[in-house]
């Protein structure tokens, strides 16, 4: 009940989240919806016993989200987003126009079209194999991180490393 | 003694590594270095010394030798070899040469560091002087030609800038200049040999050449309608011409006493003009079996007597020294050239030891006076004792005078010459050689002595010169290098007499060792020889070889060791007649420069004086005859066929060819090319651009759409 | 299921009673019970918040020899209800040019990481609302909320004032998680569990099981932790995103009334957190330093007060800091950040995991006095 | 009301939603947003997939390793986005159709 409860909360606040997204025009306030669909994907991680995920899950992407609106701003400016009405047909940077939108909602369509495809097999599959208590996943998650996937997480740590040495010679503003 | 590449190697390394290490970080070291420098050389020292008493102290057999081989490159493909293997080879002459190389250079190193102490470049010249000294050991270390030949250029260069090493004086570069380019002549002659020599043989190691003369490939041999041996032996002297200032290149060693004193006595008196003699006794059986003998007999004999003569009117000190070594230079080659291989090497360690000295005392005085010129100077004998003494003896080395090392060894050589162009059957023209000799010896004791007297002796003749003179006082680095030398110019040191002849011995018969050890490679022992690897340890045992057997030997080495007796007489006339003539002309010298009662006979002589000081007119020669009327003119010609001739008809006419061909081509390029070819291309890719830029678009959420729309239907097509 | 309030409470005869009104296993008393504890911590912080206006004025009076707030009620402690008053009556002013929905939105999410921390916070051994077996890392997690908050007050503001503010906001509180969570990792590390319980309760006994004296490393780790602590909760001398000197009033320049009541309930209620958090991972938390049952339900009240007593004692330090050191300057904050506390942070964590691979996790005290 | 398949259309829905804001939206930070979403999709699969279907963590490992992904996707997309500012001024993604300069 409190399982279904939180569920049903939490992937009301992905979706709507996530549609608002989409749909508002405000590049600010599509952060602040991301931000509420992570938090909202997060209380999934929560349902499906997911604990350390879900908390990295919010731990990451909090901080990531307003590093994301900080570019947002600093990149657009916040101004013109708020002083000046947006219509529909209007070319400003951070929307795209009804031509956009309707390419969008068509390839959505047939993506999901695609997906429910693939999905209306999966009857068979959506067995709850492991109903037990839950117990926490702290634990195992750091030994299989040090013994069986070590590799990938050792590779992660070099990706990290190179994405920051990356993305710190790429921004360096350069003399011409 | 077993000898690896470890043993051996530091001798060319030291010195080298010190002069990457100087020529790098020198200014960063303390003292810029010249300790570096010292070190490095002096551990190379202690290296020959090893070497030379393993050689020389009945170690090994008599002709043993040190060869050792690696490969340089390999360019071997199909049926043919092309391999090219640089490698040491050190034998008794070897060991001796490094023995005198490197002491001689530590010494030098050493009163350098007192000489130069003030130079605002000090750092560079021990730079210049390690690499100059390592490419010397490396050339008496190598086993063949062509490495001898990149020594050598080595050693070019470093004479280069050490001659230049004033560059601000105007002078100095010229002469730099001068000396790099007349020794450049040579040393194409040179490269022309050791092609002539690569051709025949297909190696140009020693132990192959020798190995090949003993099997007689060059009988026969022509090249140019003249024997191959001639023309090979030619090309290589011409390469000692150039470097030991013979006649007629002697021209740029004068002009190289520009160069700071320590290295005029290194590299222009005992060192680098001594490898000139150096490759022509390594090539002596070259010589011989290309009938040179006697044209080297001659050089040596124009040199030596010329150069003498020359010497007689100079009032540089460092002239009179600079002339001095060419003329004992001549002295050598003569030597080689009338067959005294033994008594020329000698002459050549003895020379070293002695002009080394010669220079360093001249620098000494020239570092104290800041003076050069003789008539200046005089009466210094009471400011520099020291100096003195060592320049005393060296000058009694060089005028011949017994007991000395001078003695032992060009009366040897002119022995030998007189046995070979009077006694010994010959057309009596070649008595010319002998003749030229010993009036070369008489003007030696002469001019060097007039050098002593009027830098010595007498009352001084420039007073503030005098007056600001320092007292001498012994110091490691400025007089103890020449007290060390001068011990050596004793003729003891080098045979078993006082003399050198067979009378007068002192040290018993056991000490006529360079005669034993040093002796005309004899060819047919290279014969089927193999090489040894580089990294190997020698394999042949000790007890297999004869010892060198240290006793009284009668038998003389040099020409013709059948004839004792005109040998005996040649030699005993010859030794008379050197010490004769060495007191005559010291004797001279003082009466005209101490007593004055003999006029200087400038006077008499006075077109020939003019000649002397002109040097003979060759610079004059050279530069107004040589260059201005024949390569200057030659260059004209050369200009004007290649502008007249070869540019307007051959390019020209070419290009109106061209034209014609230009035109047909224009044709067929516009027509076929250009309209069909280019323009349909053009027009095929604007047809297929107005499709593809609907595609190619450069939106890449254009691309994504596709890129999402691909996905899906491949999804639709595998799942229906 | 992890340890909450609810379980702890079932031990108890009066939850019997409960259970027969409500019906055994009722998700409804559940609810009442986590709302009526939830509702008390809110009261409760919020009051401490509140206090902390208080505290601040008379501990800033007092050390500058003033007398402080003393009018209203007792030594003027009422003051911070009359405050409340003032601004829950104040208008509500909200700029033409302001993004109305961040406007709103900002300060609800700063009260929202501050109070959800509340949820792990180890006031005692039963009342903790839940022992999250991932509290640590949550409580850092949902704390961050808090800088998108200051972020999106500074934005929504439309002015200049408030926009430095929020981006000096938001830059600080992200580089300064990274020394806090570094060194609660250390603590991490030394206890094998990220569950606040389990670390309280392995710093039971006396002072020296305080993790805090365990090893030098744990020290530098505390003292790191204090300092990035004050910056994530933009005190001074870390008040860059506030500083009135050159901002005006930072990102909450715009805001009046009540929602900047808001901001600074969840400062001082912030404060008081790191405070506890700090209590809790260092000082041994809410242990006795003797040995009590537990169940006897009055011991919870007395771990309650000396956590709190704690935390207030930090607290105190937090105040008497603004009140004596000079504030940063901006590029100052970065450095002193990027390259004193990371690296000291890293060294701690590599330091302490030596630490327990070489002594075998025993402690600075039990190698010196023994088990 | 728990089971696979609610967690797959959560997933569905987040994911097309995230390809529509990558399709629709002009302004690159918004793309990233949208890759974002996509990704989360993506790795709330695994999750549920390691719940439901194979019974172990391995799927948490492979959200966190997204997770992992997804940072050093932003740090250096957004490096390259102020790349491109600094370059055209503007962040429209119509701007970026040339590979140099």
């Amino acid at each position: 009940m409190f399982l279904n409860t939180l569920f049903v909360m939490s992937a009301l606040l992905t979706v709507v989240c996530a549609v608002l997204v989409l749909t508002t025009k405000n590049i600010m306030h599509s952060c602040v919806f991301l931000l509420g669909s992570l938090i909202g994907i997060a209380g999934l991680y929560a349902t499906l016993g997911a604990d350390f995920v879900a908390v990295t899950q919010v731990m990451v992407y909090v901080g990531g989200v307003v590093i994301l609106m900080l570019f947002a701003v600093m990149l657009t400016g916040g101004k013109d987003f708020i002083s000046k009405a947006q219509n529909l047909m209007g070319l400003a940077p951070t929307m795209g126009n009804t031509w956009t939108y309707a390419v969008a909602g068509l390839v959505g369509l047939v993506f999901l079209l695609t997906n429910i495809q693939l999905l209306s097999r999966l009857g068979t599959m959506s067995k709850l194999k492991n109903d037990g208590a839950f117990e926490s996943t702290v634990n195992k998650i750091g030994h299989l991180l040090v013994k069986d996937h070590v590799l990938s997480f050792e590779i992660s740590s070099v990706l990290l490393l190179g994405a920051l040495v990356g993305a710190a010679i790429i921004a360096r503003p350069r003399k011409q | 003694m077993e000898y690896s590449i470890g043993n051996i190697a530091p001798i060319f390394l030291c010195p080298f590594f010190a002069f990457v290490i100087n020529a790098f970080f020198g200014k960063k070291l303390p003292r810029q270095g010249d300790w570096l420098a010292v070190l490095a050389i002096f551990i190379s020292f202690i290296f020959s010394l090893r070497i030379f008493l393993d050689f020389a102290g009945s170690t090994f057999a008599t002709d043993y030798y040190i060869h050792k081989v690696f490969n340089w490159f390999d360019l071997s493909a199909g049926g043919q070899t092309f391999k090219v293997d640089m490698g040491i080879y050190i034998d008794n002459m070897g060991a001796i040469m490094l023995l005198m190389v490197t002491g001689v250079a530590t010494l030098i190193h050493l009163f350098s560091t007192w000489y130069m102490h003030d130079d605002p470049r000090y750092g560079r010249f021990f730079v210049y002087v390690s690499l100059f000294t390592s490419a010397m050991l490396g050339l008496v270390l190598s086993d063949n030609l062509l490495s001898v030949f990149i020594f050598w250029e080595l050693m070019g260069f470093c004479s280069y800038s050490l001659i230049g090493f004033y560059y601000e004086k105007e002078k100095a570069g010229d002469a730099s200049l001068k000396a790099f380019m007349t020794t450049r002549v040579g040393d194409v002659f040179f490269l022309l040999g050791i092609v002539a020599i690569w051709q025949l043989v297909g190696s140009v190691n020693f132990v192959d050449i020798y190995a090949a003369i003993a099997e007689g490939k060059f009988v026969g041999q022509q090249v140019l309608g003249i024997s191959l041996a001639t023309f090979a032996g030619f090309c290589v002297f011409m390469g000692t011409i150039g470097k030991s200032a013979q006649f007629p290149l002697q021209v740029w060693l004068p002009d190289a006493m520009m160069g700071p004193t320590p290295c005029s006595a290194l590299i222009h008196a005992a060192t680098m003009v001594a490898a000139g003699v150096y490759l022509s006794l390594r090539t002596y059986p070259l010589m011989v079996a290309g009938e040179l003998t006697q044209f080297i007999a001659l050089i040596g004999a124009i040199t030596a007597f010329g150069a003498a003569t020359i010497a007689l009117v100079q009032t540089d000190l460092k002239a009179v020294l600079a002339f001095s070594t060419i003329s004992q230079l001549g002295y050598m080659v003569m030597g080689v050239g009338v067959g005294s291989y033994n008594a020329a090497f000698m002459h050549l360690i003895t020379h070293a030891v002695f002009k080394a000295c010669l220079f360093l005392s001249a620098g000494s005085i020239i570092h104290s006076v800041h003076e050069q010129e003789m008539p200046k100077l005089g009466g210094l004998r009471k400011k520099l004792p020291y100096t003195f003494i060592a320049m005393m003896c060296c000058t009694l080395a060089i005028a011949g005078v017994p007991f000395f090392a001078g003695f032992v060894s060009k009366d040897r050589i002119l022995g030998d010459a007189l046995f070979w162009g009077v006694f010994a059957g010959q057309s009596k023209i070649w008595a010319i050689v002998p003749i030229l000799g010993f009036a070369g010896a008489f003007l030696t004791a002469f001019y060097m002595f007039r050098m002593m007297f009027l830098t010595f002796f007498g009352k001084p003749r420039d007073h503030h010169i005098y007056d600001h003179c320092h007292e001498e006082h012994i110091s490691f680095n400025s007089n103890v290098p020449l007290l060390i030398l001068t011990v050596f110019t004793l003729g003891f040191w080098y045979c078993g007499t006082l003399t050198g002849q067979s009378f007068g011995k002192v040290f018993g018969s056991k000490t006529e060792w360079f005669k034993i050890l040093v002796e005309a490679p004899r060819v047919e022992r290279f014969v089927g020889r193999t090489r040894e690897p580089f990294s190997a340890v020698d394999t042949r045992v000790k007890a297999e070889l004869p010892k060198a057997v240290y006793e009284h030997q009668t038998g003389y080495v040099g020409p013709a060791a059948g004839d004792e007796h005109g040998i005996h007489k040649a030699h005993l006339i010859g030794a008379i007649a050197s010490i004769f003539i060495a007191f005559g002309g010291i004797f001279l010298a003082f009466l005209m420069y101490i007593k004055g009662s003999v006029k200087p006979l400038a006077d008499t002589f006075s077109g020939w004086t003019t000649a002397l000081k002109n040097r003979y007119y060759f610079d004059d020669f050279y530069v107004g005859v040589v260059i201005q009327k024949g390569m200057i003119p030659f260059n004209r010609f050369l200009a004007w066929f290649d502008m007249g001739v070869y540019d307007r008809f051959a390019i020209d006419g070419w290009a109106k060819v061209n034209r014609v061909a230009f035109r047909a081509s224009r044709w067929f390029d516009d027509v076929v090319v250009d309209a069909i070819g280019v323009d349909g291309t053009g027009v095929a890719v604007n047809l297929f651009n107005l499709v593809l830029r609907i595609v190619q678009s450069g939106k890449i959420q254009f691309y994504f759409v596709v890129l999402i729309l691909t996905l899906a239907s491949y999804i639709w097509t595998i799942n229906l | 299921m992890n340890q909450t309030v609810v379980s702890f409470l079932s031990q108890y005869e009066f939850f019997d009673h409960l259970t027969n009104i409500f019906g055994a296993n009722s998700l409804l008393l559940t609810i009442l019970i986590f709302v009526t504890f939830s509702v008390v911590f809110v009261a409760v912080a919020a009051t401490i918040g509140g206090l902390g206006t208080y505290a601040e004025r008379k501990i800033s009076a007092d050390i500058q020899m003033r007398m402080g707030p003393n009018r209203v009620g007792p030594y003027g402690l009422l003051q911070f209800l009359a405050d409340g008053v003032k601004m829950m009556m104040k208008e509500d002013i909200m700029p033409r040019t302001a993004d109305k929905f961040l406007f709103y939105l900002a300060p609800l999410m700063c009260l929202l990481g501050v109070f959800a921390t509340l949820a792990v916070l180890p006031v005692s051994s039963g009342f903790t609302l839940t022992d999250l077996n991932v509290g640590v890392f949550y409580l850092i997690a949902i704390s961050s909320l808090v800088g998108v908050g200051v972020f999106l007050g500074g934005y929504a503001s439309n002015s200049k004032w408030s926009m430095l503010g929020g981006m000096r906001g938001a830059s600080q509180i992200i580089s300064y998680e990274i020394p806090v969570t570094l060194s609660v990792l250390a603590i991490t590390l030394l206890s094998g569990s990220m569950s606040f319980g389990k670390i309280t309760d392995l710093q039971a006994g006396f002072i020296t099981n305080w993790f805090i004296f365990h090893n030098p490393f744990a020290f530098l780790a505390f003292i790191v932790y204090f300092v990035g602590a004050m910056a994530e909760t933009n005190r001074a001398p870390f008040d860059l995103p506030e500083a009135e000197s050159e901002l005006v009033s930072g990102y909450h320049t715009e805001y009046t009334g009540m929602r900047f009541g808001f901001f600074a309930l969840a400062e001082y209620i912030e404060v008081f957190v790191v405070s506890a958090v700090a209590a809790a991972l260092f000082l041994g938390g809410y242990n006795l330093p003797f040995h009590i049952s537990i169940d006897f339900l009055p011991i919870q009240f007395v771990q309650l007060s000396i956590l709190v007593g704690k935390a207030l004692m930090l607290y105190y330090v937090v105040i008497w800091a603004r009140w004596t050191f000079p504030r940063l300057r901006v590029d100052h904050l970065m450095s002193v950040c990027w390259k004193y506390l990371t690296p000291i942070a890293i060294f701690n964590l590599v330091g302490c995991a030596v630490w327990m691979v070489a002594f075998k996790g025993q402690s600075l005290a039990q190698l010196i006095f023994g088990h | 009301m728990i089971s696979l398949a609610s967690y797959l259309v959560i997933s569905m829905i987040l994911f097309v939603v995230g390809l529509m804001v990558m399709i629709a939206r002009k302004n690159i930070v918004a793309i990233l947003l949208g890759i974002e979403l996509v990704l989360n999709a993506a790795a709330l699969n695994f999750v549920a997939y390691s719940k439901f279907v194979t019974n172990n963590l391995d799927g948490h490992i492979f959200a966190l390793f997204i997770i992992v992904v997804a940072a050093a996707e932003a740090a250096v997309g957004l490096a390259i986005v102020i790349r491109f500012f600094q370059l055209k001024e503007t962040i429209h993604i119509d701007e970026a159709t040339q590979l140099r300069n």
